[in-house]
């Protein structure tokens, strides 16, 4: 494929990684949900450039779905959810900005360490660094999940992790299913937003933070 | 004519045991009595004790079992059959395998066992006393005894006493181990039959009694046959050290009848000479508190221990 | 009643989709409890007598849908379990129905759930394409998620949550590893399709790039042992088990597992056919271990009568992983046996507990005594599935962990060691709660409930069957799975 | 075809336990569940004894489609095995017929009559097992089913306790005996025992230790036992006769079976382990019977003290076929398993006893019994025959099997190893004493139940039990007499056991003149139980007639005497624990740390003196308590994991996720 090609691709997979670092890095809420609907942004993007360079039609429906649903309408979904249900605006972390940081980087080694050493000449290189950076992304969704206390937080966190999947997913020429893998998280985030929160918790709770969500945990002591 | 005799013999040895048992109680009484500067009963006091006993009627407490009647009979046949198997005057009586050492030990057990039981038949505190101490005591003399079973039986490689006996009579020699079972046996002699400093046969002094706690509430023959028993056991215990451990002139089987009445003789001898220095050993000692006699007879178990592992080490050289 | 569905023209594989799929459909517009009940039972019992014909003919793989030794064991249990919870479920939902935990509302939702977890586990065993095998999988942690928040208490939401979360980072890991084998895939079947139907992955395996299958079948183990229920990822299953209605805790149990293990199950094969690559065993005996020796500690303190079953479900799934683990013929075999009783079993646990917890009108283990006394056929019941889930014989298990044990002794006696200490732990744990909770004098509540016996003695006639006799067909046909696994 | 009548008998018990749950409210089921299980146990027993006394028949073996699929179920009758049915069926025969009178006294018969059937079922089954799967699933079988039955009084928290610490240490044995299968079959599944005998298991001490303790803590061998006191008594009486009295012996035939016929060749060491352990548990077990006044917990203890004998036997045995003498290993093993015919007569008939003794007392304490020689004589007669038997008295049979262990013992000198020659006599000081005290125990035990005068009204109106219950403890009593006048005959029904096991056999005793006992020699040491019994018989009767033919025989009842003091009230009788405390004085200060405190009143105050004693059980506390208190405390610590939040187990999923990742970053 041609150079420049592989370049952009590269460079948005690149953009996810330093979104999933920005997301690290608010301690506010709405800031938050803002960088995360940039976050959703460079994948649809980074995703159409896939379908674009595959030729492959199929992968523009997830490169809409995640401009639609996930830069758009989940962001504005959440921060209605914020204010309706008055959740305090700062997010509580557990380990500090700075640490997490030193974390994210370790973390953003070792996947390139583990994809680079895993992928052997077999696999063509754009989908080599595909996958490293998808891996980092993954990783990152997850430590965020770690190590911030909201729920709200936490959902990001997720949604970002699974953002770093579908990168993988269309990184991977030629995969299969691939729409209906996209389609089958976005019922997924759906279901954790719309359907927990706004039906099920808000019946019971003022509050959507997991401290008082967990207060039970099986047998009460 | 081995069928008439060894039979014959056989029965001898029985009949002689039960008859010389009461002399041999009298004469230590007589002999003790002098040494404590009395006269003392005649010596022939235990039989006529004996006969006033057994013509007497037998009176029984209300709530006496039928247990209560039995035992003494079983107590005395036990302990006769267990000296009737003692070599006295002659070794390899014809009956003599019926059986060992450990056998002889084990039916004065049982006799123990019924005594004890017959001592708590009338649910009085002193029987129970009696029994209790009786059976701890047991507890004790009965491994010692067994020690000094293993003991002889290592050195002369039989249990059964005819064995042991021709055994020591011929090869003689002067071992540690037989010492110390022969210092062992003593012991537990004493204890067994209830002779100072364990117990005191001739007192009634409630809180020290053992034996005499027993056979409190027996009465008439059926005390007869304790007293004769006890007699009995006594005679049993001092042939036994003599037949063990000075087993000379004992008649091989077969052999002559001067070589049975030299036996006789000598058995008679070895019975004064047992009998008197069983009275030297009382009148020297007082007689001990209950709680003491535990380590009276646990030196015994140590004495039979020590016999037997210095017989296994020394064996092995 | 099969063969007039088979004169219709429907494959059985096809068939047992097919049936609980529309039957959900219906059961969510059918109001009224008695017929959506009936309805319930009777479609499970029809997707078991197909799964029954999968016995005798196999279709040919297709691109989507393929059948062979090994997944048709899981299909059978699957759905014979699936019939027997429905049939208990009935009479279940309708005491709840009376007692007002449940309104005819959510109970329509309940039945068309079930029937949908049927197809979700179904459409997973039989998926002949990993990516279609990770949405049913998905589809199938969903509607339990549903299904446990649906008495809405403050703890069944909790459960539902936690459930809920755990299970969708599971399942997003299992999504990245499905994505990395198809990368190992690529190079050797070409893009598209095929690089992701098991017939032709399993074929070609051994020309797959090793260390990329290896970073995959970590995300993958992962992924699904969390559904599995493996310490340290077992979080959610106790508290989902405990807070459901009890015909969900005994399908989480006796399938849900399964059909997760089954996935780590293909990938294993897959990995274990390439030399070069880190062998799998080890991970699975490792975690396997861990899981056996945490649950089985974990048992003392539980207060909750269905956490307890549920740490216990952790302990043998547990076992059931080590033995797959330690492969070869003996210990697969074992491991195929073992996972088979326990599903039994512990539905049949399950089944009884359920009721139980009715009668009594609580679940924590303090208030509960005397049951063989006050319920005597719940209670010897009870105390029957105990003693097989114990391991004690004649049940089936003893004879599992009897293969198990000796035959890891001999190949590696430490784990066998660490084993053995574990079940002991547990029988420990297990019998101690039985002697208070079945024996003693009873109190709280004793009026008799009206329960559906037959289920569960069915189960443990069967599990007691097993123990002392098992049929040669079947263990022919265990035995060349066993082959199947290496 | 006598392994498939045992079979017939095994399968007809399976069939009574379904009956007898399905009718078990009904009058009618007592009678029959346990009419039925003497019918099975009595046409096994015959099978047995008929396969025994044809000498050197060849082993019978049968396999059966059931069990573990590729090994299917091997059923063998050996010498071996038919000596142990004898003994299980002997012991199951005596406790069904007394069961049958003394079932309808039982007041949960629903909790009792299907699992009983079970239990003998399962005992005759573990020795017809001849693959190890059949073995242990028969062995787990009989503690679960056994299980049940302690759990029948199951209100008293009591016995659900020991019912639990039942259950818990046989599924620790059974697990090493799991284990000690796996090393004798390796990994490749040979469990059948014949493959086992060819292929010889690998690790042959790590089997025979292994084995120790699975056989040892079903059979109560120091320090395995502690269940032991706790469950038997627990249990309805014939029951508790069963598991005392033949369970047991089940487990000493799991350890032969394993150890002298599975096992590799002994190495002499194993011997020592076995010997030590041995005198332990005689001593331990005696001197804690003494303590008691539970009269089921007392027998209960004295069968750990019995236990000890039998394995004393077989550690000589071990000792002596490791060095090469099959002769003496002939001998001791004849002892011991001599000794097993002997306890398991012996201690079903003392059970049943006891149990007769609680049926018509409703006690167990002995401090609330007392006189009931006058309420019930039978009962008392044959109690006082297994009293006798159980302290090794003449003429009696527990006489001659531990004469036999003597025997044994002396042979030891022949034994080369040193440590042998010196643990030998000090264990053979340990079994006299243990003797010795088992005669003192069961003085007590006798004289304090049916000795003295009644202590409670219940003993008071007291009466003798039903015929069926006083036919079975008679018939055992006169077992036991049998078995000591002539044990002859049962050492040359053994011989082809011991043949089998090592090589070696006693020399023939039946051909001897009066049916005497010749172990190695005549020079060297006989017996003649038969003589001795007909001269104690004679000379009593002989001394019985001749004083009251010539002498008096005149009888006047009168109050007891007792030194002149007025007869104090029943309760001034010695008790159980005062006829012990000289006793306790000696042993139990050090072996329990007896503390007795005496709380004696002022001149003028008018409290009652108290004396109040407290015996510690130092094995407890050293092994058991510490290990429930470390397993405890390891649950409180982890459950700590139960309560974590969902981000603490998020963080848990991603540590791992990521030490994994690190890991195959580094494998190389």
């Amino acid at each position: 494929m041609s150079g420049h090609a592989y370049d952009v691709a590269h460079m948005l997979a690149g953009g996810l990684v330093l979104a999933s670092f920005m997301l690290l890095y608010q301690d506010r809420m709405f800031a938050l949900l803002n960088v995360f609907a940039l976050h959703a942004l460079v994948l649809s993007c980074s995703v159409a450039w896939q379908a674009y360079i595959q030729d492959a039609r199929h992968l523009y429906v997830p490169a809409l779905i995640a401009l639609t649903l996930k830069a758009i309408i989940i962001p504005v979904a959440l921060r209605r959810v914020v204010i309706k249900l008055g959740i305090h605006r700062t997010i509580e972390t557990v380990v500090g900005v700075g640490p997490t940081m030193l974390a994210g980087i370790g973390l953003v080694g070792l996947s390139m360490v583990v994809m680079l050493k895993a992928t052997g000449a077999s696999i063509d290189p754009l989908s080599r660094e595909d996958l490293a950076f998808a891996l980092s992304v993954v990783l990152l969704g997850l430590l965020m999940m770690v190590v911030r206390r909201n729920a709200v937080s936490q959902i990001v966190g997720f949604m970002a992790m699974e953002n770093g999947l579908i990168l993988a997913a269309t990184g991977a020429k030629g995969m299969p299913l691939v729409v209906e893998i996209s389609i089958a998280f976005s019922v997924l985030v759906a279901f954790i937003v719309i359907g927990v929160f706004l039906f099920r918790i808000r019946e019971r709770f003022d509050s959507v933070d997991v401290q008082a969500l967990d207060s039970f945990r099986g047998e009460r002591r | 004519m081995e069928l008439v005799v060894a039979p014959f013999l056989q029965g001898v040895q029985m009949f002689a045991v039960l008859a010389l048992a009461p002399l041999l109680l009298g004469y230590t009484r007589k002999v003790k009595a002098r040494a404590l500067r009395r006269a003392g009963p005649p010596v022939l006091q235990p039989y006529r004790d004996l006969l006033k006993l057994i013509r007497k009627e037998a009176v029984l407490a209300h709530n006496a079992s039928w247990l209560f009647r039995t035992a003494p009979y079983m107590i005395f046949a036990t302990t006769w059959v267990a000296a009737a198997l003692v070599p006295t005057f002659a070794t390899g009586l014809s009956f003599s395998w019926v059986g060992d050492l450990i056998a002889i030990i084990a039916l004065l057990g049982s006799a123990r066992f019924f005594l004890a039981l017959a001592g708590m038949d009338i649910g009085t505190s002193f029987g129970g006393i009696g029994s209790s101490r009786e059976m701890l005591f047991a507890s004790l003399a009965e491994p010692a005894m067994i020690m000094i079973v293993f003991t002889v039986a290592l050195v002369a490689g039989s249990t059964q006493l005819s064995s042991v006996a021709a055994f020591m009579q011929d090869n003689v020699g002067l071992r540690v181990s037989l010492g110390l079972a022969a210092a062992a046996l003593v012991l537990v002699a004493i204890a067994e039959n209830a002779r100072i400093p364990v117990d005191n046969p001739a007192t009634h002094l409630e809180l020290t009694m053992v034996h005499e706690a027993m056979v409190l509430e027996y009465s008439g023959r059926h005390l007869a046959m304790l007293e004769l028993a006890a007699a009995v056991k006594l005679l049993l215990y001092v042939s036994l050290i003599a037949c063990i451990f000075v087993p000379w002139g004992l008649a091989p089987p077969g052999s002559g009848p001067t070589a049975y009445a030299t036996g006789v003789t000598l058995y008679i001898g070895k019975l004064l000479a047992g009998g008197f220095l069983l009275v030297l050993f009382e009148t020297s000692t007082a007689k001990m508190r209950v709680f003491r006699v535990p380590q009276f007879l646990g030196a015994a178990l140590m004495l039979g221990l020590l016999g037997t592992l210095l017989l296994f080490v020394s064996r092995s050289f | 009643m099969s063969a007039p569905l088979q004169a219709l023209g429907l494959e059985p594989v096809t068939a047992i989709l097919l049936v609980p799929c529309l039957s959900a459909l219906l059961l969510a517009v059918l109001p009224g409890y008695w017929f959506a009940a009936r309805l319930n039972v009777a479609a499970s019992l029809v997707t078991f007598l197909f799964a029954l014909q999968l016995l005798g003919q196999r279709p040919a793989p297709g691109g989507y849908l393929f059948v062979d030794d090994l997944n048709v064991v899981f299909v059978v249990l699957a759905t014979f379990v699936g019939f027997t919870t429905s049939a208990f479920s009935a009479s279940y939902i309708a005491y709840e129905l009376e007692s007002g935990r449940l309104t005819q509302r959510y109970l329509r939702f309940y039945h068309a759930m079930y029937q949908t977890l049927m197809f979700a586990m179904n459409l997973a065993l039989v998926a002949n394409n990993i990516g279609l095998m990770w949405v049913a999988i998905e589809l199938a942690t969903l509607t339990t998620v549903a299904m446990v928040g649906i008495y809405r208490t403050h703890e069944a939401l909790e459960a539902a949550w936690k459930y809920f979360i755990l299970g969708s980072v599971g399942i997003a890991l299992a999504l990245f590893g499905t994505i990395l084998v198809y990368m190992a895939a690529r190079p050797v079947l070409g893009e598209g399709q095929d690089a992701m139907v098991w017939t032709a992955l399993s074929e070609k395996a051994a020309g797959f790039s090793p260390e990329l299958l290896n970073v995959a079948f970590i995300f993958l183990m992962l992924g699904y042992g969390t559904k599995v229920g493996l310490a340290p990822l077992h979080a959610w299953l106790p508290d989902a088990h405990a807070e459901g209605p009890t015909p969900i805790s005994a399908v989480l149990s006796g399938l849900l597992l399964n059909v997760a293990l089954y996935a780590v199950l293909r990938f294993k094969m897959l990995l274990a056919t390439i030399p070069t690559a880190i062998p799998p065993g080890p991970l699975m005996v490792t975690m396997g271990l861990t899981s056996v020796v945490f649950a089985a500690f974990m048992l003392f303190r539980r207060r909750d009568i269905k956490r307890m079953f549920a740490y216990s479900s952790i302990e043998h799934m547990g076992i059931v992983t080590f033995a797959f683990g330690m492969g070869g013929a003996l210990a697969n075999f074992a491991g195929l046996l073992h996972m088979t009783m326990h599903s039994l079993t512990k539905s049949a646990i399950f089944f009884a507990v359920g009721h139980i917890a009715q009668a009594k009108g609580t679940q924590r283990l303090g208030q509960i005594r005397g049951l063989t006394e006050s319920h005597p056929v719940l209670g010897w019941g009870l105390v029957l599935g105990v003693i097989a889930i114990a391991g004690l014989p004649p049940l089936g298990i003893f004879m599992s962990e009897f293969l198990i044990v000796s035959s890891t002794f001999a190949r590696a006696p430490l784990l066998a060691i660490i084993l053995v200490l574990g079940l002991l732990v547990a029988l420990g744990a297990l019998m101690l709660r039985l002697n208070e909770v079945a024996f003693g004098i009873p109190i709280g509540q004793t009026a008799p409930v009206q329960a559906s016996y037959a289920p569960l003695y069915t189960h443990l006639a069967l599990v007691l069957t097993a123990g002392v006799y098992l049929p040669p067909p079947l263990v022919a046909w265990f035995q060349s799975v066993a082959q199947l696994l290496g | 075809m006598q392994v498939g009548i045992a079979l017939w008998g095994a399968a007809v018990l399976l069939g009574t336990a379904v009956v007898a749950a399905l009718l078990q409210r009904s009058r009618l089921a007592t009678a029959l569940t346990y009419g039925v299980s003497l019918v099975a146990c009595l046409g096994i027993l015959g099978a047995a004894c008929h396969y025994l006394t044809l000498n050197a028949a060849p082993p019978q073996t049968l396999r059966l489609p059931f069990g573990l699929p590729w090994t299917g179920t091997h059923l063998r009758l050996d010498a071996l095995s038919a000596f142990f049915l004898l003994v299980v069926n002997l012991g199951g025969a005596g406790a069904s017929l007394f069961a049958i009178g003394h079932g309808r006294h039982e007041t949960a018969p629903g909790r009792v009559l299907p699992f009983y059937p079970l239990f003998v079922a399962s005992m005759n089954l573990v020795v017809l097992a001849d693959d190890g799967f059949s073995f242990l699933l028969a062995w787990e079988f009989m503690s679960v089913s056994s299980w049940a039955l302690v759990l029948t009084h199951h209100h008293d928290p009591n016995n659900r306790r020991a019912a639990y610490i039942y259950i818990l240490m046989a599924s620790f044995g059974t697990l090493a005996l799991l284990l000690a299968f796996g090393l004798l079959a390796g990994g490749t599944g040979g469990y059948a025992f014949a493959d086992i005998r060819a292929g010889g298991g690998t690790l042959p001490a790590v089997v025979l230790i292994l084995a120790l303790i699975g056989a040892g803590s079903k059979a109560g061998l120091v320090p395995l036992h502690v269940w032991l006191p706790l469950a038997h008594p627990a249990a309805p009486s014939h029951v508790s006769a069963l598991m005392s009295g033949v369970m047991t012996k089940v487990a000493i035939y799991g350890f032969i079976r394993i150890a002298f016929d599975l096992n590799g060749p002994p190495a002499w060491w194993w011997s020592v382990l076995l010997i030590v352990l041995a005198g332990m548990t005689c001593v331990l077990g005696v001197l804690s019977a003494l303590m008691q006044h539970d009269l089921k917990r007392l027998l209960a203890y004295h069968t750990v003290e019995n236990i000890g004998i039998i394995f004393l036997g077989l550690g000589l045995a071990l000792a002596f076929s490791s060095h090469g003498l099959p002769a003496p290993a002939a001998l001791a093993l004849t002892a011991a398993l001599f000794h097993v015919l002997n306890h398991c007569l012996f201690k079903t008939l003392l059970f049943l006893g006891s149990g007769a003794v609680l049926a018509a007392t409703g006690e167990r304490d002995m401090e609330h019994l007392g006189g009931l020689i006058h309420r019930m004589p039978l009962t008392a007669f044959a109690f006082l025959t297994g009293c006798m038997a159980i302290s090794a008295l003449p003429p009696l049979n527990g006489f001659v099997s531990e004469w036999l262990t003597f025997q044994a013992i002396l042979l030891s000198p022949e034994l080369p190893s040193w440590a042998l020659k010196l643990i030998v006599p000090a264990v053979g000081a340990m079994l006299a004493l243990s003797a010795a005290l088992a005669a003192a125990c069961f003085v007590k035990a006798f004289g304090v139940t049916f000795l003295g005068r009644p202590r409670t009204v219940a003993a008071e109106q007291a009466n003798e039990t039903d015929p069926m219950s006083l036919a079975a403890m008679l018939a055992l009593a006169l077992f036991c007499l049998l078995a000591g006048v002539l044990p002859g005959l049962c050492i040359d029904l053994l011989a082809p056991v011991v043949l089998g096991l090592t090589g070696a056999r006693m020399p023939p005793q039946s051909t001897l003149a009066w049916l005497s006992v010749v172990p190695v020699a005549e020079s060297r040491s006989s017996y003649n139980g038969l003589l001795v019994f007909l001269f104690i018989a004679a000379s009593t009767l002989i001394t019985i007639e001749v004083i009251h033919r010539f002498a008096s025989r005149a009888v006047r009842r009168g109050p007891a005497w007792d030194c002149g003091f007025p007869l104090a009230s029943p309760s001034a009788q010695y008790t159980a624990d005062s006829f012990a405390q000289p006793i306790r004085r000696v042993f139990g200060s050090v072996v329990f740390l007896a503390r007795e405190r005496v709380d004696m009143p002022l001149p003028g105050d008018r409290r009652p003196a108290r004396l109040s004693v407290t015996l510690r059980d130092p094995l407890w506390e050293a092994v058991y308590a510490p290990l429930a208190a470390g397993i405890a405390l390891a649950a409180e610590r982890l459950n700590h994991l139960q309560f974590l939040t969902i981000r603490q187990y998020l963080s848990l999923v991603f540590i791992v996720l990521i030490g994994l990742l690190l890991v195959v970053s580094i494998w190389s």
